[in-house]
């Protein structure tokens, strides 16, 4: 295992000191309770949107800390999702009375421990929406399984959401946006290498060269098929047929792609992976109106890809265009 | 009185898990690894460490049912992921039916107190019967001990008996396909592996067993 | 050599398509020149900025493309500089008659192709200023060797020059800005690594698990020293060392920091190492004003990372602070 | 004239020096591994595809010094890096020192022309003699072939003892230290390994010999 790293046990405490360290403008961390929140936190009212999981995923969701997305986030260890604790704190720290929004990705440890915080929390009078993310078309929709994982869709309703809470929303038009967004967005992934958790040392599973996985998620689960390598055409062809199989999108639909890599492989590859998304999408008749491409839900250095696709609207086209100052995703400020 | 559990007893069994745990690590890792994400042994550990280092910092640790809820706490706040809410789980619930109050725990409480460390793990999970968790171990360690009690036996016998059944609940999950968690993602694939929580917790139950085999 | 890509020998072609299909709104392609430039170039006069260089260093330079950098990138094959023909096509698609600049990293290649350009134009009377970039210390500044090479300054000579071209200051002003920047900018880099180029399929050359290479520049080339691999806070102190005892920076100096991945490592263990970098800083007495963390001058899928201190002062700060709208950098649009 | 250099032995020279870029290729990227960035093969190999599409695309390639202008204007257009515009220097150089109208190029008209090559790498590179680079094949290559034709030889004999010069200076890159191209990056390990510009070019200098040996 090469990393950047001092002791295997301290990469989350190192990275997010390092974080804030390189964004003192938008990022405050409280150390003790491990929650990263924004540097003007509770400056005005305003919903607050607060998310967590398992470290290893970044920038999810500590990168999307800032004006016009998250308010606070509470990384976990690496692939373990928070403590209620942690969950509290963060939840607690941008309360401005307005209204709280958690947002959770559909794995059973993230929601038993934000459900563990929220009824918690419930003594203390405290009540908070939760939003469910649980995009991922790799996995049944029924209960022969833990339910379908929340995966790209959470960057898209974090922005989207954020956006309008940071306009002035109210409590309940932002969860709606938020869930609207959940409901209309579906992801599928493809793993070309497994990652290597640093406390564990080495690889969580062997692939060989010529292999790739088929509907894996984050944190280095192996996925649903193991099929052999393929070019990147022929990869793109298979995460549209997943995605839009399942969406649906109407015809002619405008869609927000977006292609994210598992954090070991280069913007370059995703690139010229998004290229031939964007044929088969103009093949298909579909409109991609907005698009990002990058690391944005990762699985520490594991090589693959992510695709996302959100049914727009005009609502949620003009909260997606509006500023956001995040250490990941940045502009219009 | 002599065969009732005592805060005692209970520092033994989790000084014992303490020490089960760090030696299966990275077994239970790997369990998890076949089809999850290879953290079980790892986050079971963090919990460990922290209720070590709660038993180091103090000599008196109260009422039975007290230690138990600081354990629940402990992990609770430790853990994190699955593990650490439904580890967390077992131990509050066993808290709320010790209650605060008695000074030692006699074999028909303890047995009430697993079976409702069992409805945790439902009422949190939803899993059913050969879903492939831990479940499939902490259930029939509840039934079994609660019918040792039930029939007579002392707690000791009633922890063997528990033992047992834990280990072949465990054992029983490799033939299992995995529906919940994170193992259930990889739907049939799961086929052939132990689940690691239902491995942790035949650990557990063995770790009650053997601390108390002379009570 | 796992990767997403179509044929080997098509990687940069398949790449520039998908950069250009993920935004329109940016860029444009001519394709037959394998030219990248604006999507609205030449649209007024202005001092135009134009850079090339192998390719497999993305987003360098195609991924600062926009406005408010250069106006256009001419890519070569993978680490190979662009052709003259390649160079005068992108040159000439964004001269607006109000300045030419050439942004050259200091490559035997890149000077060579950019040099042969420009005497080919100089026959049709197009003069173009060059601005060399050779920022890397681990070279040393003598006729030992081909020089030092241009990394990562090139980044904040593209933005803070782009800037200046933006706001309509004239041909000498940009140029003296430019090569200011390029003057009290100085890198290191790291590699944990070799890389992979796609047709030769394997890596360059081979690294034990416990090795680094120190002192490595872009293109897969190796470093100057193959030492044991060591925990972040001393690769963090090695990189400031040389890097510092170069610049020279006066005590109490503004810094702006750049820490670029080479590719594939992932951006939550550069911000790791940015935290023991800042912490080196603060106890050098310096202060890190602006702070830029990620993938920025790459090669390939190497892990590593380069350090890259520039010495601020209020012009070049505020032409930092500046708007820019790349698909790799984008800020205040 | 029937020991003077065509267009038709210029066409030859250059399909001979194609097949052995293409058979070389592994291994001049592999000598460009060691110290530099492992593509040297590689981009010789494109500016050779260029140009034997060149030839196929037409039957009439002019004079020698029009096909030289040609070649040169191709490697130039299509290779990139520092091989491609040494290598084409080198061919345009010679396209300049032959003239756009001979209709053949004789023994002391080449000499000069490799010596003009040979002065564009210079003008170029700014290399010296011993830094490692293809000036320590192309230079001797040139020199070996100027004594030849002074001291009354042909171009066939003259080819041959550039062949020899060429290899032997190629081979000698191997004990120097690189002080231009990528590979001075690496300052002393470069030692061991012959350059793989200086091999490349005892291959286009080879390729000459083998050609023109009936000359
Ligand atoms: N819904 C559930 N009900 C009961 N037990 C479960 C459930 N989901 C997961 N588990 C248990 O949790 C274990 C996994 O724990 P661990 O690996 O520590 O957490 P995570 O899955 O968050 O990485 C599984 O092996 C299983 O025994
Ligand atoms: N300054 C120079 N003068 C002469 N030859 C040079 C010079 N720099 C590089 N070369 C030659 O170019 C060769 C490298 O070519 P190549 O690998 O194709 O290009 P690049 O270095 O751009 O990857 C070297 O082996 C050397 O012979
Ligand atoms: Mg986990
Ligand atoms: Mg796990
Ligand atoms: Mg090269
Ligand atoms: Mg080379």
């Amino acid at each position: 295992m090469k990393r950047f790293m001092n002791e295997p046990q301290d990469v989350v405490r190192d990275y997010l000191n390092g974080l804030v360290a390189a964004h003192p403008d938008v990022l405050r961390l409280d150390t003790d309770h491990r929650v990263l929140r924004r540097a003007n936190a509770a400056a005005r009212p305003k919903v607050a949107l607060i998310a967590g999981g398992g470290s290893g995923c970044e920038p999810l969701h500590t990168g999307f800390v800032g004006p016009g997305m998250l308010d606070a986030a509470c990384p976990g260890a690496i692939f373990t999702s928070p403590v209620p604790a942690q969950i509290i704190a963060a939840t607690r720290a941008v309360d401005t009375g307005a209204g709280l929004i958690h947002i959770v990705k559909n794995f059973t440890g993230e929601v038993m421990n934000f459900g563990m915080a929220q009824e918690i929390m419930a003594f203390d009078g405290i009540s908070v929406e939760t939003v469910l993310i649980n995009d991922d078309v790799a996995i049944k929709d029924d209960d022969d399984s833990a339910g379908r994982r929340g995966l790209g869709a959470t960057v898209l309703v974090e922005k989207i959401a954020g956006a309008a809470a940071e306009r002035g929303d109210d409590l309940a038009a932002v969860a709606a946006i938020a869930r609207k967004v959940a409901a209309r967005a579906r992801t599928f992934s493809v793993g070309l290498t497994s990652c290597t958790p640093p406390e564990r040392g080495r690889p969580v599973y062997v692939m060989a060269e010529d292999e790739m996985d088929l509907g894996i998620g984050i944190s280095g689960s192996p996925g649903r098929d193991r099929v052999k390598l393929a070019p990147a055409h022929e990869i793109a062809a298979m995460l549209l047929t997943e995605v839009l199989a399942d969406l649906r999108p109407a015809p002619g639909s405008r869609l927000l792609v977006m292609l994210s890599g598992l954090g070991g492989t280069p913007d370059a590859e995703l690139y010229l992976l998004y290229g031939e998304v964007a044929a088969g999408l103009r093949a298909a008749g579909l409109r991609p109106e907005r698009v990002l491409v990058g690391n944005l839900v990762t699985s520490l250095e594991q090589q693959g890809a992510a695709l996302t696709l959100l049914e727009l609207d005009d609502a949620m086209l003009a909260l997606w265009d509006a500023p956001v100052r995040t250490a990941a995703l940045r502009w219009g400020m | 009185m002599a065969s009732d559990i005592t805060t005692e007893h209970l520092i033994l069994w989790l000084t014992a898990f303490a020490r089960n745990v760090a030696a299966g690590r990275d077994g239970l890792n790997e369990l998890d690894a076949a089809t999850g994400d290879a953290d079980h042994g790892t986050n079971l550990y963090r919990g460990t460490q922290a209720f070590s280092n709660m038993i180091a910092q103090s000599a008196d640790h109260g009422t039975p049912g007290a230690f138990l809820k600081a354990v629940g706490l402990v992990i609770v706040g430790s853990v994190g992921g699955s593990s650490g809410a439904l580890y967390g789980t077992i131990f509050l619930r066993m808290a709320a039916t010790v209650g605060p109050q008695v000074a030692a725990i006699d074999g028909t409480v303890m047995a009430n107190a697993l079976r409702a460390a069992v409805q945790g793990i439902l009422d949190r999970g939803r899993a059913r019967a050969g879903d492939k968790t831990m479940f499939d171990a902490l259930d029939p360690a509840a039934r079994a001990f609660d019918g040792a009690i039930a029939s007579g036996q002392g707690v000791a016998a009633a922890w063997q008996a528990a033992r047992i059944a834990a280990e072949v609940g465990a054992a029983a999950t490799a033939a299992m396909r995995a529906r919940r968690g994170k193992s259930s993602y990889v739907g049939d694939k799961s086929i052939g592996i132990a689940d690691p929580g239902a491995a942790s917790v035949a650990l557990l139950i063995a770790s009650a067993a053997e601390v108390m085999a002379h009570i």
